[in-house]
């Protein structure tokens, strides 16, 4: 009996949390992510969430606190965005080693200076050797649905990471669309009451995080390795009983007409949802174009990309992004996780829509004839004045 | 996991929790080889007044089968604290074998 | 694909007006997209917002830059910004005045134009004050009267679901502005 | 033997203070009298070092360490899940240096303070960074050396008054305690438990390699700041009402007599000495004005 | 007039910071890193160095002063580690989209939790995405001569960005070698005075970092882009005049032994130093071993390395460092680097010494072996207890 | 016209503030008396946003924008640069939000305070996080509505005392001002000029949209917040000497008068009003009894 | 970097500066478009008492060749807080036109 | 490649010898690395300082784990710790105490071992207390004597512009060593 709704990112992303049961959030409000600490201020105040807000001074309160939550065995939440998120840095790191299963919204804005608010990926991107699962999400229904999604892999016994959901600002924070709503019995079905293997216990006192000397701390690390290799099972597990319940169904990554395409243009978030138009349009005039939509950056879905970029004759990656020196990220991440394939087909990278100009079909269409034009080593930027 | 007296060893990565989770204690650090001098306590003079026992940083004051202070040497880092409080000078320092 | 855009002041309700209308076309199951302007305008300051609307999910996820249709809350605008900018020949635009249609057809001699008195509508419906009125609703009532893309049903029941305060005068201001359209 | 505290050893020997670490004997004294149901929070500071390396701990009771600047948030985050998934009766606790306290987690501090956020705060204060080898902090009295403030340009500022800073937040409970006044810090500690909100405590804990001093002189020390009026020990409620518990005499012992103690204040000419003099003498007239007009 | 002293990798740095004759100081102490913050305390205030210190309460706070200082003309020194870092990661950020020439000591510290003072380069690697520029030295010497090296970067107007020296914890940081000091006068005729382009001035009053629309924002990234492609042949420069100058010359990347290498081994820091002498032994064998050492990791010197890589029949990245999910930093640069190349040669990627345990000729010996038997498609993970 | 204070502009009009902004008027009469030789920062505010967009600004004077967290600290590193390598006599100012200042900013505010670094550092107190769309800061007032203190949960504690806990840090001057009353705080302002080292200034600043008020009532409203003793103006001196300005009479008008112009308060109860009330009449008695004590 | 009036037009990437340094001021922002109502000042009762001026957010208020209150109106967003203070009521609100 | 390992407790100065000791080195044109143990040992807690020399720049940059040289500092660790562990046979030994050689030989049957009372020595030029007596200096001129790998004069030279406190009595301490030193 699930319920349509229209709703902004922004909301669908508070109300995941409202379905997961969180029950303690810690946040603090940055454009344009407020609407999430406004919604779920509401929610906890008037009761249809039972949760402690923990209204902090900064984000990297916020994180701390959500981490010191989880510790305990809470399920936490919290969102934030760019500066905020770069401002909990240190706790992104914290979180990972302390094995707590925070779930965080992210909203892509680009980074300061100077100030912007506008949607960019580089904020959540440039968090990606913290060790946090990231799903970017292309609409919101995806957001919404990620939530408690995030949660199950998070708390997953062979996980115990935390997990940001991604969405991007204003084309998705702040966009109304239309969002199927679950049913809150069965959303605690899917996602029962969160067990944790470890906390702080009065009844078992432990400690956590003591001083660890070069003989054990490297297997430490590479128990985090080795969690993140595990998470790609859970996941596909996780998403196929969240499609069993709920009839949607999500996948590592999502392909759109690469089966016989001689070109993949490979992106994430919105602007991936925008070339299916253009690849549609290309499919009409007879060019073998399609995409590769990742939806999970971190743990990066190796085999998945692998097999799907596998027989493409050309590779094309879409970066709103900049990691200054390289260019686009998503544009090394894919070239790297490639290079030891027996496809040596070019890669091509492409920055487009830093600091929210917009990326449209046209802006893929013109992404597609570069392609033919330019020389894969050079980081090809779309639209720029230059 | 296996114990070794106060000790803990682990075999690899697998047997290691998903965290830096303790589940030993200190008691493993025998911190009495870090004296140079070794506090006596005069159980004549000692009136069992408890206040050296109150004041040791490290937990090694004990008290004897007749209610009178003696030293954990195991642990004792040899501070002199104990030497310092006591109100009737029961406590003295001597140096550790050399 | 309907592509529309709203022109207001910040503080007028735009988005919300973009919302409620979203939703109702949800409810006749379209697909939509309402967005507000991305920028960080102020109270006063001339603002916009943005809807779209399709029969199948839209992948498109970039601005509006050339709607098909115009709905105004506020008349002074007119002069202050050019409100047709991008429009496409052929659309609708409903506007907050109390002026005839006509008087606006210079503006956009291709449109359908109707106007409606809003301002007195919500004001009789005691939508705001007198310095700032509510009429985000009530115009969304012209727009359905205007354009029958919409029914002013589906209309009334967004408002109701969605409008915290005041959800009935809402609605019934819609329903007022959709009977008192002129075209 | 006679026991004035509580017999129950919370903290493991074996741990890795120095010989004579007042810290070490704070949290001793602590634990013993918060007892079990306690969950503790360390930043950054001595006490990461001192509860010993993975896998050993020196408490008996659950702790967690975290990064430096949080300690005030995490232990609210912590009693937020108390509250939710656990016993809300349970003490969250945050146990922090000077440096973790008056400086990188001042922020943390103020934002938990200022929710009113039910837990204790502790504070044990050696009066720089002693964990990373003697920097200055702003819990630094004037004139001290560290190694960031040597001796030709010793601490310019005075120490940070922080007890009037958490006065300010209005909190239920603040009180100072030290190492040397077992029986005091104990009855406050006591007393704060009943209290529902932040309870705040500032420990005055000498450092033997920090201060330069003998390790057997810390519980001296200990008291000779109390008895030199530089640590009175007092409680406030509610950020005004202020009692003074010591010294009873408001004629001090000199501070030479503490100072001289410690090599760290080596350098100070007698004028240097005399304006310390003055300084503590003000503050302390202050603090018995705000004692009168609490009543 | 050179003299020689034996220091620690604490001082060499510090005493870097004292021949580029640094107007402001501002930093925090932080193991490994204290005896920097401890002598640069002693010089200024001995009137060895006539710097302002400012005895900030947070590294956050030590990188945002810095950040003012160089805004209005001033040359800003800090130094870190690790944890410090970390928390500095908005800042870092604020750095370069300010184009404050800011530089910085990292001495390279795995993070936590658990707590850890100990070498790793994930620390400074995971900061790959702020846009610094990062030299990774490999000895006192290094250490010393990059600090002026780095201002020479930092403050070109081609340039205008941040520049990290990074060494590592207790290998470099607390081990003494021999240095061989400058001449006060001679280092500053390598490096006058800062004369910045643009910055605060009331008699030229301009605002510095307004909010930016999608107008202009992008383009703003694109220059920042274009800096670190400039700074390529700005390095080189600083570098030669260095050597004319001084007798010391340093690369964007070290070669040893890879002229005629079959297997060349990529490192950065103490292992690619330790790696020399296991090079000097595999070559005694008879081994057609080399060794590419990155100085820079940032600006990424692409052409050197694919130069250098071009025809080598097998290469191993060796990576002190670890970006979860993906393994070693260097071994995704480096892939990512040669993906477009002709040479096709297999990339292998070991993972050693995280959480400062020890890489010795062994370790470096077993790599060159481990080589031999596995798929570069995995992480090789180097002496962990699995 | 009489101008009765300075009279050359440093704001160009155009700027993005709202109709009536009190923190718009607060940075107009603070500017036209610092004078041209000042360097600005701004932490994350509306006045990030006021100052216009790229390549645009609304400020005659060097302004450098800096991240939420910073303004104290981007302000001592622009001094001790100016020490170095421009003109000392040059003011460093710091020009923040309440959020940037009780909340966020707190810290690095402390730090800069502490080392008592010589520069200016305002905060125009519109009593929430504005930029962002009106979200409870620590300055809230109890009982007020923000978007995250719905109104059936309204904000719990009472606002962070920050001139208590500037007044902790023994920073040379300390002062509240007004907008309503330009001329006491372009008094203030020419004295601090004097001082060296650190200048707080607590300036009010009605925000019409955020507090649910109508944009012609700014001035009214400051004028009330000083009327009805909710915001004395006062100066503090080296954190001790308290010298209250305005009002003159110590029975202060209703504190009603100045709620009803405001949505913010609209669900209070006679009861919450009465308590309101209360507080405020207790506050400013001892602001009397340190203004005695200080004399 | 061109200016046109009181606006800035940059041609490409390279004709910006480096990082977003303002080289122009907002006077370019109309924001006398803001306006739904106008002030008007009322010589005969001004007094030219500058209070009005002094409270302006929006240095809107200029003084006339007879020292009176005028009003900027290519500034004024129309607050009415000038209306409010004036002490002899010399401004009032009237509607923009429609 | 010579390697070196110094026994000592933590506040006793184990890191300054062997950096004072790499410097005399170096005067002599020596490639040198002295490090401490990289650890959080707190004063009183036994402690280890390295030290490598060579002909030419040491590459290898990673810790000692089988010294050739040891020099101890404090008697009692020899109690309280193995300090032959991995110690190379036929090697030299400095122990600072008041018996001879041949009470450790024991210890170490392979290697070569001298004695010096450098505590006394220390005490009588008034370098530290009798508590904390400061003998990490003196211990330098007995190390020299003993293997003759360094001269005496270089590590007076290195301990005159090394010791920042009392220089001259600390250099007069590793000469009354040298001389006083029993093999
Ligand atoms: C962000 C960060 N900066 C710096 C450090 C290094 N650090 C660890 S403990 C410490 C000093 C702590 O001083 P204090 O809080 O006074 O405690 P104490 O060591 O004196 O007990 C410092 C600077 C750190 N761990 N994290
Ligand atoms: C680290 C960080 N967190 C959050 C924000 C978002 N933010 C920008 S301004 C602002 C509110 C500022 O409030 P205040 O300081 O009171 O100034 P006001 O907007 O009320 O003028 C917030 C939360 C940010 N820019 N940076
Ligand atoms: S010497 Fe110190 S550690 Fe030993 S028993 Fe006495 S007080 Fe305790
Ligand atoms: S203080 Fe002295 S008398 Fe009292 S118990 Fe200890 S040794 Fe005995
Ligand atoms: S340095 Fe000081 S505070 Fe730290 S453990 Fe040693 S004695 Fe205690
Ligand atoms: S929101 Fe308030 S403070 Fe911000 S610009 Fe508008 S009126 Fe001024
Ligand atoms: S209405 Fe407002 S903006 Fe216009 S002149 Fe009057 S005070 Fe200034
Ligand atoms: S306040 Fe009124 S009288 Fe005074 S100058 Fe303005 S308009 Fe004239
Ligand atoms: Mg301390
Ligand atoms: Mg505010």
């Amino acid at each position: 009996m699930s319920k349509q709704k229209v709703m902004m990112g922004n909301h669908a992303l508070s109300y995941g949390a409202v379905v997961s049961k969180v029950n303690v959030i810690s946040a603090y409000p940055i454009t344009p992510q407020t609407q999430v600490v406004e919604l779920l201020s509401e929610l906890c105040s008037n009761g249809a969430l039972d949760s402690e807000f923990i209204k902090v001074e900064s984000e990297h309160s916020a994180m701390a606190a959500c981490i010191g939550a989880s510790a305990v065995g809470a399920r936490t939440f919290t969102a934030t965005s760019a500066q905020g998120l770069a401002l909990m840095h240190e706790m992104l790191h914290w979180a990972v080693g302390a094995r707590t299963p925070v779930v965080m919204g992210n909203i892509n804005r680009s980074m300061g200076p100077p100030w912007t608010i506008w949607s960019e990926q580089t904020d959540s991107l440039s968090q990606r050797d913290t060790g946090w699962l990231q799903i970017y999400a292309s609409s919101n229904q995806e957001v919404y649905d990620s939530v408690p999604i995030a949660f199950k892999i998070a708390e997953h016994k062979k996980v115990q990471l935390p997990v940001m959901v991604v969405l991007d600002a204003f084309f998705l924070s702040h966009t109304s669309e239309n969002v199927m709503m679950m049913d809150l019995d069965k959303a605690e079905t899917y996602l029962p009451k969160y067990k944790p293997k470890h906390k702080l216990d009065v009844n078992e006192p432990y400690t956590f995080g003591a001083l660890t000397t070069p003989e054990w701390y490297y297997e430490l690390r590479y128990k985090i390795q080795k969690a993140h290799e595990n998470a790609i099972s859970v996941i596909e597990e996780a998403q196929s009983e969240f499609k069993d319940m709920f009839g949607r169904e999500y996948g590592l990554v999502e392909e759109y007409k690469t089966a016989d395409a001689d070109t993949i243009l490979v992106a994430i978030s919105t602007a991936a949802s925008t070339a299916k138009d253009t690849v549609d349009e290309l499919r009409e005039k007879g060019v073998k174009a399609g995409l590769l939509r990742l939806r999970f950056v971190r743990p990066f879905p190796f085999k998945k990309v692998r097999e799907v970029l596998s027989s493409a004759k050309k590779i094309l990656v879409l970066d709103r992004n900049l990691s200054p020196g390289i260019g686009g990220i998503i544009f090394q991440e894919i070239k790297s996780a490639m290079y030891n394939e027996s496809n040596k087909a070019p890669i091509y990278g492409f920055i487009a829509g830093l600091g929210g100009r917009d990326i449209t079909t046209e802006t893929i269409h013109n992404i597609f004839e570069e392609a033919e034009k330019q020389d894969p080593k050079n980081i090809i930027w779309m639209e720029v004045k230059a | 996991m296996k114990k070794d007296g106060d000790k803990i060893i682990f075999e690899n990565a697998a047997d290691l929790p998903d965290m830096a989770k303790s589940m030993g204690t200190t008691r493993f650090n025998k911190t009495g080889t870090w004296r140079n001098e070794r506090p006596i306590v005069d159980t004549d003079k000692c009136t069992g007044c408890g206040i050296c026992w109150k004041y040791c940083p490290d937990m090694s004051i004990l008290e004897d089968e007749n209610g009178k202070a003696a030293i954990d040497y195991e642990f004792c880092k040899g501070c002199a604290i104990c030497v310092e409080v006591c109100p009737v000078k029961a406590i003295s320092m001597v140096e550790e074998e050399k | 694909m309907l592509e529309i855009r709203i022109h207001g002041r910040g503080g007028q309700g735009s988005v919300i007006a973009s919302k409620i209308l979203a939703y109702a076309f949800a409810k006749e199951g379209k697909f939509v997209q309402a967005f507000p302007e991305f920028g960080v305008e102020r109270r006063g300051a001339p603002v916009a917002a943005f809807l779209r609307v399709a029969d199948k999910p839209i992948n498109s996820r970039s601005k509006i830059y050339k709607p098909g249709h115009l709905i105004v809350l506020e008349p002074t605008l007119i002069a202050a910004v050019d409100i047709t900018q991008g429009l496409k020949p052929g659309g609708f635009i409903v506007i907050n005045s109390k002026r005839s249609p006509e008087e606006f057809k210079e503006k956009a001699k291709d449109s359908t134009i109707a106007t409606v008195d809003a301002t007195e509508i919500a004001l009789n419906n005691r939508l705001g004050s007198k310095a700032a009125p509510i009429v985000n609703t009530a115009i969304l009532g012209a727009f359905a009267k205007l354009t029958g893309m919409v029914k002013i049903e589906s209309v009334i029941e967004a408002i109701k679901e969605e409008v915290p305060i005041k959800p009935e005068e809402n609605a019934q201001a819609a329903q007022q502005a959709f009977d008192k359209t002129i075209i | 033997m006679k026991y004035t505290i509580p017999k129950e050893e919370l903290v493991h020997p074996g741990h890795l203070a120095c010989q004579g670490c007042g810290g070490a004997l704070a949290m001793r004294i602590m634990l013993k009298t918060l007892g079990k149901n306690t969950i503790l929070t360390f930043p950054a500071c001595c006490w990461s070092v001192i509860d010993g390396p993975f896998p050993y701990s020196a408490v008996k009771v659950p702790l967690f360490h975290t990064a430096f600047e949080t300690a005030a948030v995490v232990a609210s985050g912590i009693k937020a899940a108390l509250n939710r998934v656990g016993d809300p009766k349970t003490n969250s606790v945050a146990w922090a240096g000077d440096g973790g306290t008056f400086d990188i987690g001042i922020q943390a501090l103020s934002g938990s303070a200022e929710r009113n956020d039910d837990m204790f705060y502790f504070v044990y204060d050696n009066e720089a960074y002693m964990n990373t080898g003697i920097q200055r902090s702003s819990a630094t009295p004037k004139g001290a050396w560290t190694t960031t403030t040597p001796v030709n340009h010793p601490k310019a500022t005075p120490k940070k008054d922080i007890l009037a800073i958490m006065a300010a937040h209005k909190i239920p409970y603040i009180a100072t305690a030290s190492i040397a006044y077992p029986e005091d810090f104990t009855r406050k500690l006591e007393k704060a438990k009943e209290i529902k909100g932040f309870k705040f405590f500032h420990i005055f804990a000498p450092c033997p390699p920090g201060w330069r001093a003998n390790p057997k002189d810390t519980i001296t020390l200990a008291k000779l700041a109390v008895e030199t009026k530089l640590f009175p020990l007092l409680e406030i409620e509610d950020g005004e009402k202020y009692t003074i518990n010591l010294p009873k005499k408001d004629k001090g012992k000199p501070i030479e007599d503490y100072l001289k103690l410690q090599g760290r204040f080596k350098h100070l000419k007698e004028n240097d000495i005399k304006e310390m003099q003055t300084f503590i003498d003000k503050k302390y007239n202050r603090l018995k004005i705000l004692e009168e007009i609490s009543q």
